[in-house]
């Protein structure tokens, strides 16, 4: 009874649907580079996909709905797709399990732990608490909606989005040269 | 806000998108001439950045200060339009190895490459880095792979891919760790607010793995292991672009992110420099010194020349970045001299094994001369450009020492000395082979196109003029490293 | 006006000579030929003019040009007129006008003669900016010029392997000098803050301790560019090789450019090394173990040109222990002299070689004498001036380096200089007699000839200069500039100054006198009878007569030659093979077991950047 | 507890750690190239929520910028992968071991 209106009142759903998107995008996360079940790059596209709604999911919580809903458009939606064609395409095999070096295996695991030692480690540095501590979560001013976003993008940062424009060019020519089937 | 500042980024990218479409009007065996079209296009470029008459030389910010046009930016601009024509050069006499259909794409992928250069030299905050860099990046990964037709481009082109993503992954976390903590994207007024932040150990962390991006792009230890691969696979023209131009625009980021963006975290690291270019020195050289393959071998030692670069970025002082832009004015015409010939001379072989070069005193005396003195440059020896870009380097880690009485810089010193002296052996190999190899093979003399003749002795030139007559180059880099303040 | 034109004229006329036959007239040999020996010889008639002009009296003076701006260092492109460079001008010219002429007959019919004179021109060229040169920078530059034309050049018959070897080893051994040297620039550059000859000696004058306790560090590295230029113990062991040059090469290299340029560049910097007796003290003991170390290697070898290169060796550590002995104007006055004889003595050798049709072992030679009358005669003078045979130049010079050291004390160093002396005059009359008396050894001894005159006129020039250039007033030159006690002397009182310090004179002539009584003894006999056979039939009453002969066999000879072959053995193993070979052998397998990192293999390289990544957080993080 | 900035950070570095182990560890091209995506979403999600907790839109601006690029480099990462398939008939990074030392 208690738990139910401590949800109801203090803000209590953010939390419990944080834990929630959280959970499902590490999970999910966990499944795309080491799933016990299957090695298909498939299943492993699969979850990505599921992280990356997960993660919409928290997007949504912070307020960025414009980014959220690219987030499933574009990536869900359009790169995502693009990698499964591609596993499709090349009729991937699952990848055989092939005796992985121990070596290796205990090396990557210390070096990418000890990154996350030293990440943690700052996080919970002296100055972030008290930043933290100080700026609870604050009344929103900004909404990260499509018409705050578009003013910003077409003002502030006109020059950078030409660019990508250059780049998306660059990436379409280099994609057609890299696959055209033939070149005589 | 001043929108001809971009005037030549603009016509730059006009320019790539011409060459494309040219390709749709030429019949395909003259598509050299898109390249030429290409060179005479970008040459007028560089005049009209030197004339005081164009408004792309007038200092200023545009773009609420995130693009910045001062005298490093120029600098870097001339540099990379200078780098651009002759890679372009390269590539004309290299592109009877393309496939036909393709050509001209080839020096239209250069031009937007220069572009993302050219926006590199002017980013003054984190987006323009981040979009500047993955366009070139991105550019490359196509360059790289262009020869599909060959394996070795091929993988080449993946180990670059894969690895430039997880570089582009570090930076971007970095990026946003340095924007949350401090919500500042923009890197002068970073500048100002930065000295608050320097006991968070996030923001510290942000700035580290903003640097792991950037020594990537220069090949510095630790993230140099891509270099060797990548420069073997390549296509000639590409190594030859990637070496410097790609090198030269993760330096004028470096500098930017160091010294305008986070200089006081910066001055904290004179020890982590100092290690990090004595390793990449060290490393460098001492695998370049079995090395057979020239293009692996050029590789190494690109790494080994980061290295020498980075003296210059741990000395912390500004005598130590007029040296950096000195030396890599001298690095252009040095590597793009090495690899003009070594593009003309094995492009009809399968290997890139020294050995392809026996004989060369004999069948093309230019391209030997041509070859000897890039060797006799990259190993620094007096009085050619590498010399004096070593000097200078060298003397700014003198002051450096004699400015903080840190012992570590008189041992920089000492490692970059030896590393010097073990790149003789290697260059010296090369030289050797040219002109004193037993029985080589093919003694058929090479023809050179005149546009091969022009663009050797260019390199040639450069490479004198910058050890013999300094001064006027020193006197450029000396107003552009101003810019950076400290 | 004229003063100030000719300086620049003299220096850059070789380069112009080499510019003009590279691209113009590399096909064509006597145009090449002619234009790269009037470059040096109008340079040696220019210095001789500049010299009248100044009614033979130098006076310091620098001409420059503002070359570049870095910060608070200016460094000029500029020329040092003083004695020592006047000097040294007229050696380099003169003598290496003498070998550009010899080399027209010497290289006459091969085909690549262009291309030597090209580079006969630039290695001039460079020598001369070293001894122009008025600032360390642009010695640095000419210094390392020198050591490029020189790898050209003693590369220059590249069509063996052992010439390129060769080259490549004296390259490289040179650079582990400079290496030294440059390290030894930077530093008197961040103590001192000048790199300019004329500035930092008035700092140091003003201020002795400007230095501090760097100053033996200083000039200990400084030393070590000279050690690799005029080959000092450890890093002599190019200078041997280096014979696979050709004879004019060879001569030029050791008489008049590369390897005076060593004891020059000491003797220009002296001011510096004045204020550390211990670095003084570090070099006196190089160029003495050097001397001692080369006269003994010398005994035992048996090409001709390697004995007299051993002999350069011997006579650079001479003039470098002079230098440690506080002796800058002994040490200019020897190397002047060494010059003349030098050049000369590899001059002739040049002669007999051609002669002999390039048979260069001694023991194919024999009684040269009578079909090489010239030849003879020229080699005979080097010879004793190379022994220090009185009135001959090296005599002087000698005896200056002895008394220098009597002088100053130091009683072990006039020792080993004495004992070289001895050696000396034993091994260059063991060759003399070898080639020159005796029977003809071999068919082609039999059948050798004088050589033309274009080759002998240059030899007699030499002669004449080996005989008179002890007193025709070099120290008088040098003392004015290092004041030296023999200053302003007339040449007559010149011709007898010796003869005032009658103890070290003695002694000298002693050494003479006891090398060539043995010399005279074992190698007059093995030219008559060189068959052990034949000494086998004639060992009873050898023995009965030379009953001290054979003690000499058994002890003196004996250990000399076990000691000349120890110090060859430790020259090859320990030198080149343990401390030279064990720093390449390191380097070259940290080279490939660091690469093995290298593995093609995307995801090593992959973990590996992480690795790094990990590294480096942790390095400025958490430590 | 309430949730605030760093829960979010310590999620989006768990993430962005899970992609590189990805990295280092799978052998498939493909697979490695997901878990770069999943680095990328990392670094995505912590701009965002300092974006929140700046009160600062600029982050999520970078944040679209990373998307185009991504899908971008995506684009051209599988044309490569594609095009090395057809020459080597394999996506597993032990076959592309051709250049080494």
């Amino acid at each position: 009874m208690e738990a139910i209106n401590n949800l109801i009142s203090g803000g209590g759903v953010e939390d419990v649907l944080f834990n929630v998107f959280a959970a499902l995008t590490l999970l999910c996360g966990v499944l795309v580079i080491a799933n016990p079940f299957s090695r298909s790059p498939v299943t492993s596209a699969m979850f990505l996909v599921l992280t990356i709604i997960s993660m919409s999911g928290l997007f949504v919580l912070l307020h960025a709905f414009f980014l959220a809903a690219v987030q499933i458009l574009v990536y869900a939606g359009a790169v995502m797709v693009l990698f499964l064609f591609v596993i499709m395409l090349l009729d991937l095999k699952e990848e055989a399990r092939r005796n992985i070096k121990f070596f290796w295996l205990i090396g990557g695991l210390v070096s990418v732990g000890s990154i996350f030692a030293i990440f943690i480690k700052s996080l919970t540095h002296n100055y972030f608490e008290e930043f933290a501590s100080s700026s609870k979560l604050p009344s929103p001013k900004l909404e990260g909606d499509t018409v705050a976003l578009g003013k910003l993008l077409f003002t502030q940062y006109t020059l950078p989005f030409e660019i990508v424009s250059v780049l998306l060019l660059v990436a379409m020519v280099g994609v057609i040269l890299l696959s055209k089937k033939k070149l005589e | 806000m001043n929108m001809s500042l971009i005037g030549l980024e603009i016509s730059v990218i006009g320019l790539g998108l011409v060459l494309m479409l040219a390709d749709l009007f030429m019949p395909a065996e003259r598509r050299k001439f898109v390249g030429y079209a290409g060179i005479a296009a970008l040459g007028a470029m560089l005049l009209f950045s030197f004339a005081d008459v164009g408004t792309c030389s007038i200092a200023g910010t545009a773009f609420n200060g995130s693009f910045i046009n001062d005298g490093i930016s120029l600098f870097f601009k001339r540099f990379f339009i200078l780098a651009a024509i002759l890679v372009l050069f390269i590539a004309a006499e290299f592109s009877d190895r393309f496939a036909v259909g393709s050509v001209a794409e080839y020096y239209s992928l250069v031009v937007f490459a220069l572009a993302g250069m050219l926006f590199a030299a002017s980013a003054n905050d984190f987006v323009m880095l981040f979009v500047s860099i993955e366009l070139i990046t991105i550019t490359f990964y196509v360059l790289v792979s262009f020869q599909r037709s060959k394996l070795a481009s091929l993988e080449a082109g993946v180990k670059y891919l894969i690895l430039g993503a997880l570089s582009s992954s570090f930076m971007i976390f970095g990026i946003a760790l340095i924007w949350g903590t401090t919500g500042e994207l923009n890197f002068t007024k970073l500048a100002a607010v930065a000295p608050q932040f320097e006991t968070s150990k996030i923001f510290l962390l942000g700035v580290l793995l903003v640097l792991v991006g950037l020594g990537f792009k220069i090949a510095a230890f630790p993230f140099q292991i891509w270099a060797p691969d990548v420069y073997q696979g390549a296509p000639t023209p590409t190594t030859a672009f990637l070496a410097i131009g790609s090198k030269a625009a993760g330096f004028v980021l470096l500098l930017r992110f160091l010294f305008t963006a986070v200089p006081s975290v910066t001055m904290h690291w004179g020890k982590l420099l100092i290690i990090l270019s004595g390793i990449t020195i060290l490393y460098g050289n001492l695998c370049a010194l079995p090395q057979r393959n020239i293009k692996r071998l050029l590789g190494y030692s690109s790494i080994a020349h980061a290295g020498y670069l980075l003296l210059g970025v741990a000395a912390l002082n500004a005598a130590g970045q007029t040296a950096i832009l000195y030396y890599l004015a001298g690095y252009l015409f040095t590597v793009l001299a090495a690899f003009l010939v070594i593009a003309l001379v094995l492009r009809h072989l399968d290997t890139d094994d020294i050995s392809g070069l026996a004989g060369l005193g004999q069948r093309s005396p230019l391209l030997a001369a041509t070859m000897t003195i890039s060797m006799v440059s990259l190993a620094g020896i007096p009085p050619l450009a590498g010399f004096f870009g070593k000097f200078l380097l060298l003397k700014s880690v003198v002051e450096a020492a004699q400015a903080t009485g840190n012992q570590g810089y008189y041992c920089l010193v000492f490692t970059a000395l030896a590393g010097v002296v073990m790149s003789l052996y290697y260059y010296f190999g090369v030289v050797r082979m040219i002109y004193w190899s037993k029985e080589p093979s093919d003694m058929s003399p090479i023809a050179l196109s005149p546009a091969a003749k022009l663009t050797a002795w260019i390199c040639i030139m450069g490479i004198f003029w910058l050890g013999l007559f300094p001064n006027s180059v020193l006197v450029l880099a000396g107003e552009a490293a101003k810019a950076l303040g400290k | 006006m004229k003063n100030e034109i000719l300086p620049w004229l003299i220096l850059f006329l070789p380069l112009f000579s080499a510019a003009a036959i590279t691209l113009f007239t590399l096909r064509r040999k006597t145009v090449s030929s002619l234009i790269s020996i009037s470059a040096v010889v109008t340079g040696f008639v220019l210095t001789c003019l500049f010299l009248s002009a100044n009614t033979f009296h130098p006076t310091v003076t620098e001409t420059t040009v503002n070359w570049l701006t870095i910060g608070n260092l200016s460094i000029d492109f500029g020329l040092k007129l003083d004695a020592l460079s006047l000097m040294m001008m007229l050696i380099v010219t003169g003598v290496g006008g003498a070998i550009h002429i010899y080399s027209y007959g010497y290289m006459h019919d091969d085909r690549s003669m262009a291309r030597f004179f090209a580079c006969m021109s630039l290695f001039t060229f460079s020598m001369l900016g070293i001894v122009l040169a008025n600032n360390f920078v642009m010695m640095f530059i000419f210094w390392e010029l020198v050591g490029v034309s020189s790898y050209l050049l003693i590369g220059f018959w590249f069509e063996k392997p052992s010439a390129g070897d060769a080259a490549k080893k004296a390259f490289i051994t040179n650079r582990l000098g400079d290496f030294g040297f440059l390290l030894g620039i930077l530093m008197v550059w961040s103590l001192l803050g000048s790199l300019n000859f004329g500035a930092l000696n008035s700092i140091v004058t003003a201020n002795s301790a400007a230095l501090g306790c760097g100053a033996t560090l200083a000039g200990l590295l400084i030393f070590c560019g000279a050690m690799g230029k005029s080959a000092q113990f450890p890093l002599h062991v190019w200078l041997p090789d280096a014979m696979e040059g050709p004879t004019p090469v060879s001569a030029l290299i050791h008489a008049a450019t590369m390897v005076a340029a060593g004891v020059y560049m000491l003797c220009r910097t002296f001011f510096l090394f004045e204020h550390s007796p211990e670095a003084l003290h570090v070099i006196a003991y190089i160029g003495g173990f050097t001397a001692l170390l080369a006269a003994l290697m010398a005994i035992q070898q048996n090409d001709i040109k390697r004995i007299i290169a051993y002999s350069t060796l011997s006579q650079l550590g001479y003039m470098v222990m002079a230098v440690g002995l506080s002796g800058p104007t002994t040490a200019m006055f020897h190397l002047t002299t060494h010059a003349f004889f030098k050049a000369l003595l590899f001059l002739s050798a040049g002669s007999v070689i051609i002669g002999m049709h390039h048979e260069q072992n001694i023991w194919q030679m024999g009684n040269l004498r009578k079909k090489m009358p010239l030849t003879f005669l020229t080699f005979f003078i080097g010879a004793l001036a190379l022994c220090g045979v009185p009135p001959f130049s090296g005599f002087y010079s000698k005896d200056a380096i002895l008394a220098l050291a009597l002088e100053e004390k130091n009683y072990l160093l006039f020792g080993v200089a004495l004992f070289v002396a001895a050696l000396t005059t034993f091994y260059t009359f063991r060759l003399f007699f070898v080639v020159f008396f005796g029977q003809e050894k071999s068919k082609e001894a039999s059948h050798a000839h004088e050589s033309p005159l274009v080759i002998t006129l240059p030899l007699v020039a030499l002669a004449v200069l080996s005989v008179v250039g002890g007193f025709i007033g070099v120290t008088n030159f040098y003392g004015s500039q290092f004041g030296a006690k023999h200053a302003s002397l007339t040449v007559m009182e010149q011709f007898t100054h010796p003869f005032h310090d009658v103890f070290p004179m003695a002694c000298g002539i002693g050494a003479v006198v006891v090398g060539l009584f043995l010399a005279f003894k074992f190698y007059k006999n093995a030219a008559t009878d060189p068959l052990p056979a034949k000494l086998g039939a004639l060992a009873r009453w050898m023995a009965n007569r030379f009953y001290f002969d054979e003690l000499y066999e058994a002890t003196v000879i004996r250990f000399h030659d076990l000691l000349a072959q120890s110090s060859d053995w430790f020259d090859r193993w320990i030198i080149e093979g343990a401390c030279i070979g064990l720093i390449r052998g390191g380097t070259d397998l940290s080279g490939r077991a660091l690469r093995l990192v290298q593995t093609g293999n995307l995801q090593t390289y992959a973990f590996l950047f992480v690795f790094g990544v990990a590294l480096l957080l942790y390095f400025v993080l958490v430590k | 507890m309430h949730i605030g900035l760093q829960h979010y950070l310590a999620v989006s570095m768990l993430l962005f750690c899970l992609g590189l182990l990805g990295v280092i560890l799978r052998r498939n091209l493909l697979v490695i190239y997901m878990s770069l995506e999943l680095m990328l979403n990392a670094a995505n999600l912590a701009l965002v929520s300092f974006s929140r907790f700046n009160n600062k839109l600029d982050g999520q601006v970078l944040v679209f910028f990373i998307i185009t690029v991504a899908a971008a480099e995506v684009a051209v990462g599988l044309a490569l992968i594609v095009a090395l398939y057809r020459k080597r008939q394999s996506a597993h990074v032990e076959d592309l071991t051709s250049m080494k030392l």
